[in-house]
């Protein structure tokens, strides 16, 4: 067991899955000699051979076009899109192709294919690698959308992502990948791609996150410990399918939630929970359902980026908010 | 410095007169009576599924009529073992490859248990999204040239769909990769309204394949012997490592674009009637008629049969129960998620629902 | 003053835009000689010629690529995609240029640009025919997005989304186009792309709908009216950017709501409505937040059609579950 | 039957030795000048952008070192009105065009004013989806066509972007349509870590070309004399209403793809060796010096006076102040919506945020 990165634990969930299944490929733009421009399949080449590890040209719909003729024929493809600001292109043949090949066919021909992205901002990179598009795929019916917020989630997701029997977008938040190092067992165990994570249990409310948006629920817990407010902080994880009863359950008993996105407010994932919580919660909750989000603009270039990405203190400030209510 | 050269192949004149030296497959009267029984077979299901739409018993539905030997041509020279990706105008593949009539009837009758074929297991299903399929294409044929196995992927599509990007991408990366893939246009001068010269500026359609670096071909699309001629000598490239190629067929839509279509908005009548003289059939029955292969009689055992065989389909098709409403969720995952189950048990309970509208629109 | 249909609205809309404004173009595939699959530009090639209506090769990427351009350059291009089925390869476009170009560049390129598609189910149409996308548009920064569910509204809308300065995505819900006539005075007033139309008045609860619902939305508020519950009726008509007030308004009255989506639930608009009800309405709230969507799986062929789309019974149900609680 | 021709276009050897017949150009020393001036600048702005970001005060950047012959052979042949579509490596061209060193610096620093182009005000900003722009291209000279202006449209895009089908649409319709645009292939040989040979089997890239029923044609990128030929008479051809045509101009990436990456894990430090003697400014000098029309004292006073003018842009941009928060709102609409209003209010509330990072990853 060694203490490695988000990033490292994706490359060694690839490793693993390749050793382990020889249906599994990876392929996309700059996965080979250079090991993807994050190095998350970096030293696959060198160890499985360019029939495994595929550089591809740079075509985005294709890349989720072989993926899914591939998956059709029994391999177990993993591509690589380079950033999510990249990854529009693929939509068609996902939202047709990817996510109902199998009830088109009535099961006859299905796309076991997982389609890797970094996601999200917060790294100072240029325009259009800050996205956050999952809310776009979380509405795709036949797809599972997952994002892991730590090494051992990135791990066991991931691996369980492959081994699924239907497609999965795995979006990867870029500025988890080196923020920080947990002990990983490689020992080949998946994680539910069903199920949210309690980080942490509380009374009073319930942080509610997912990607890079983790760290800072984590951080506003903690800000919020010290103002005697005890948070209990839901890492969702899997977007789709909805783990909704966790959520439930944990603001049953808190009566009080933040739910935070990094992507622009309007129509992002943290609607569908709170629309959740608004159906089978409503007559438990104490206060209104907070959530802090990006802003409906674009994302700015990186000088003002941090003024559009939402943090720590906004969401301590929102749980504050709803704890004056009753 | 680079020069290309883009070839046209054709073996009968449209009465039937062969041309120059005929290939081999011109003399194998067994197999060309083949080639006719199935174009045959095609044009009976096409007219009886526009039959069955125009009495609200069929959804919209894309007639192939008079472009029978591009489907026939192409499958014709496929190997059980390769797989075919349609785009929704191939019912004339699909039958050779053992797609059965009553499945097609199902899935333009708008029920997705046509498309669980029994026959080619590993078809894939029509494409409706234009030219979406060539990726897939693609991804198929890089399967099959990882396993080593000496198989082929064979996409087909319109004239329209060669705008598409996703066509242009799959022909790059095939080319660029040798994939055993043959790509096909089946070039009927017509994207619903848009005339083929207002498509492209390109001479040619098979040119697409110079920019991927991939032989194309253009035959002529009525000539079923052409159109063979040209598949198998592409597959055979594909199957022995050679890569990838294009085919342009060049044919005509005699019919409106589907049932929901009313051609005469945007093309002469007369332009329809001076190529139906050109349409595959006449053409190889003038041919066997010529060699002594093929009588009156013949053609009426054949009609008949054939009739017969389409009809109990339709009867078949119209005689098969809707699936039940749990079909809805049961093909979404391979496992239900939890997520999904509650929607499945609402979905079940004695909801009331309105009863399903009459077939209209396209 | 004439009694017209959704379709032909639509259609009158486009040559009163193209009248009055010579920048005004129309494109898209079949939209020339053919006038449209559905008919919406019948008649404007024969009126305004070969130049201001152009039929595109079959790109959908390529025909947002072009409005851009052409928007760029000072010209109001109107495209059609034929199906909403078949705009996902230009959802690139629209996320990182269209609705980009005047933020990136600081006003100096601007993109008025309206890409209309029909939209939704219900009419029996093959595969891909029947997609329902808005909440994907809805959650893009700098665009617009509108569904008008009325003769009237369409003609208004259009015409607004036509002048306005800014993309505007706009869907026309196929089922409505031929469904029902209404007077509509060509009299080139456009409508605000950024109010709720409150259809009908009510105290019990709030109906809220859009595109292909409202027809469902109001057959449930006459079967509600039967059973003695009074419910008003609200058409969003513009997704984007919302009209919270209108709606927080209402269901403050009724304190009851349903909201009514034809696409999947999880990820749909709906979700954002109930967020925003769950953020500033949850005290008026009496009952749970009542969504009735189509479900999360690929809607199914024609044949079974019916029984995925959410209708008039199920909303009035819904309401009905809605009345039994204080 | 169809035949192509790619034909390559070479004026001057790499150490300067004049081939065959110079065209006219070759003998307007001042002009040439100018270009190899162009150059200079060029190098220099990128030069200090790589040093800035190297030091942790400018983001990501992406060089244009050894491709200067591209986009400064293709701006200087364009005609003020005309519109120019870069991609993110095209400086040469952007500076040439009067976007100054201080926006571009901007640009490149995260602050959007840096596209807000006080010169060309109807030029695209950059374009950093690959290919992307190329519709827009498409689009730009399609109002130019409407309104019969003479102007074109140039977009420029790297071999990476051939395989895009964005590219192969917009190609499309500019050959069908006969729009006056010139779309332009820098390749320069990688796709950050993808060679030009996996990228595509075309022998050419020129020929994509083909597949649209265009011109096409290949060029020594490192020659800007030839380039701008290239370029001319392509511009000329749009101008004029002969329709669209794609220029490959074959360079070589001499600098890493961006400042975020390590070519060396990709390629050999002997490749890149081998390509300096190619390069478009010893190329164009050592002509210049031939012909007596360019001294040391030349060189380095040139060298002095666009060091001294980046050296000054760059001391701008870093004394520039961001902009306001407001800012992120100002510009989402042509007026801001109710619905976003407060969203602005809320963040220009003095709530607490984190300061911003320091600039690291790619
Ligand atoms: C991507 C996409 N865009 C639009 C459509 C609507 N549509 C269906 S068929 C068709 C024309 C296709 O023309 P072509 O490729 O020549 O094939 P054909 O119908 O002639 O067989 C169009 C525009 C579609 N199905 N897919
Ligand atoms: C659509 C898209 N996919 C991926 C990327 C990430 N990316 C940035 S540059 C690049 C390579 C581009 O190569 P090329 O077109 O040859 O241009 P060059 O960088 O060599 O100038 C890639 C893959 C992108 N920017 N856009
Ligand atoms: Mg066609
Ligand atoms: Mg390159």
């Amino acid at each position: 067991m060694v203490e490695i990165t988000l990033i490292q634990a994706v490359t060694l969930a690839l490793a693993r899955a390749m050793e382990e299944d020889p249906r599994v490929l990876v392929l996309g733009e700059d996965v080979g000699a250079d090991g993807g421009v994050f190095r998350a399949t970096d030293g696959l080449l060198a160890r499985f051979g360019a029939e495994r590890v595929l550089d591809t040209p740079l075509a985005e719909a294709a890349i989720a076009g072989l993926s899914i003729g591939l998956a059709a024929q029994g391999f177990r493809p993993v591509a690589e899109i380079q950033f999510t600001g990249f990854i529009y292109p693929a939509i068609d043949q996902l939202v047709n192709h990817a996510s109902r090949l199998r009830t088109r066919t009535r099961g006859r021909i299905t796309c076991p294919m997982v389609l890797r992205s970094p996601s999200g901002g917060g790294v100072h990179a240029p325009e259009h690698h800050s996205e956050s598009p999952e809310a776009m795929f979380a509405h795709i019916p036949g797809l599972r959308v997952v994002i892991p917020s730590s090494p051992r989630r990135a791990y066991g997701m991931l691996l369980a992502a492959i081994r699924d029997a239907d497609p999965v977008v795995f979006l990867e938040p870029t500025r988890l990948y080196r923020a920080s190092r947990e002990d990983v067992a490689d020992d080949g165990a998946g994680l539910p791609l069903d199920r949210c994570f309690v980080l942490r249990e509380g009374t009073d409310t319930t942080l509610i996150a997912w990607g890079g948006m983790v760290r800072e629920a984590l951080a506003a817990a903690d800000a919020l410990a010290q103002e005697g407010v005890s948070a209990a902080v839901i890492d969702v994880a899997t977007l789709k399918p909805l783990d909704a009863e966790t959520i439930v359950a944990s603001v049953g008993k808190t009566g009080r939630c933040v739910i935070a996105q990094e992507a622009p407010l309007t129509g992002g994932f943290a609607g569908e929970i709170a629309a959740r919580l608004a159906e089978r919660g409503l007559m438990t909750l104490l206060a209104p359902i907070e959530r802090v989000a990006g802003y409906d603009t674009v994302m700015p270039l990186p000088r003002l980026e941090h003024l559009y990405l939402p943090n720590a203190a906004r969401i301590a400030a929102a749980a504050l908010r709803a704890m004056a209510y009753a | 410095m680079a020069h290309f050269d883009i070839g046209y192949r054709r073996c009968l004149a449209p009465d039937g007169r062969p041309l120059e030296a005929l290939p081999d497959l011109a003399h194998d009267a067994e197999t060309l009576i083949g080639l006719y029984r199935a174009m045959v077979r095609t044009r009976t299901f096409d007219a009886k599924a526009v039959a069955l739409q125009r009495t609200g018993r069929l959804g919209t539905f894309a007639s192939s009529l008079g472009q029978e030997a591009v489907p026939v041509g192409i499958a014709s020279a496929m190997c059980a073992e390769d797989v075919l990706l349609p785009s929704y105008r191939e019912h004339g593949a699909q039958l050779w490859r053992g797609v059965t009539p009553l499945e097609l009837f199902l899935y333009w009758g708008g029920d997705e248990r046509g498309s669980d074929f029994s026959g080619p297991r590993q078809d894939f299903p029509c494409c409706v999204p234009v030219g979406s399929h060539a990726p897939h294409a693609a991804g198929v044929a890089l399967a099959f040239k990882l396993r080593r196995e000496r198989r082929v992927a064979v996409a087909i599509f319109g004239d329209g769909a060669t705008s598409k990007g996703d066509v242009a991408e799959a022909l790059n990366i095939a080319g660029v990769w040798q994939l055993p893939a043959v790509f096909v246009v089946t070039n009927n001068q017509w994207a619903i309204s848009v005339p083929r010269r207002r498509q492209s500026a390109a001479e040619t359609l098979a040119q697409k394949a110079v920019a991927a670096g991939i032989p194309g071909e253009q035959v002529d699309g009525n000539d079923v012997i052409a159109v063979r001629q040209a598949a198998a000598a592409a597959l055979e490239r594909a199957r022995t490592g050679g890569g990838a190629s294009l085919i342009e067929a060049v044919t005509y839509r005699l019919a409106d674009h589907t049932t929901a279509d009313d051609a005469s908005r945007y093309r002469d009548d007369a332009e329809v009637s001076r190529h139906w003289p050109e349409e595959p059939l006449i053409r190889l029955r003038a041919y066997l008629a010529k060699i002594g292969r093929w009588t009156k009689d013949d053609e009426e055992r054949l009609l008949a049969a054939t009739a017969a065989e389409i009809d109990a389909a339709a009867s078949a098709y119209l005689a098969t129960e809707p699936q039940p409403p749990e079909s809805m969720f049961d093909y979404t995952f391979a496992r239900l998620p939890t997520d999904l189950s509650g929607q499945r048990a609402q979905a079940l309970a004695p909801v009331p629902a309105t009863g399903p509208e009459p077939m209209t629109a396209r």
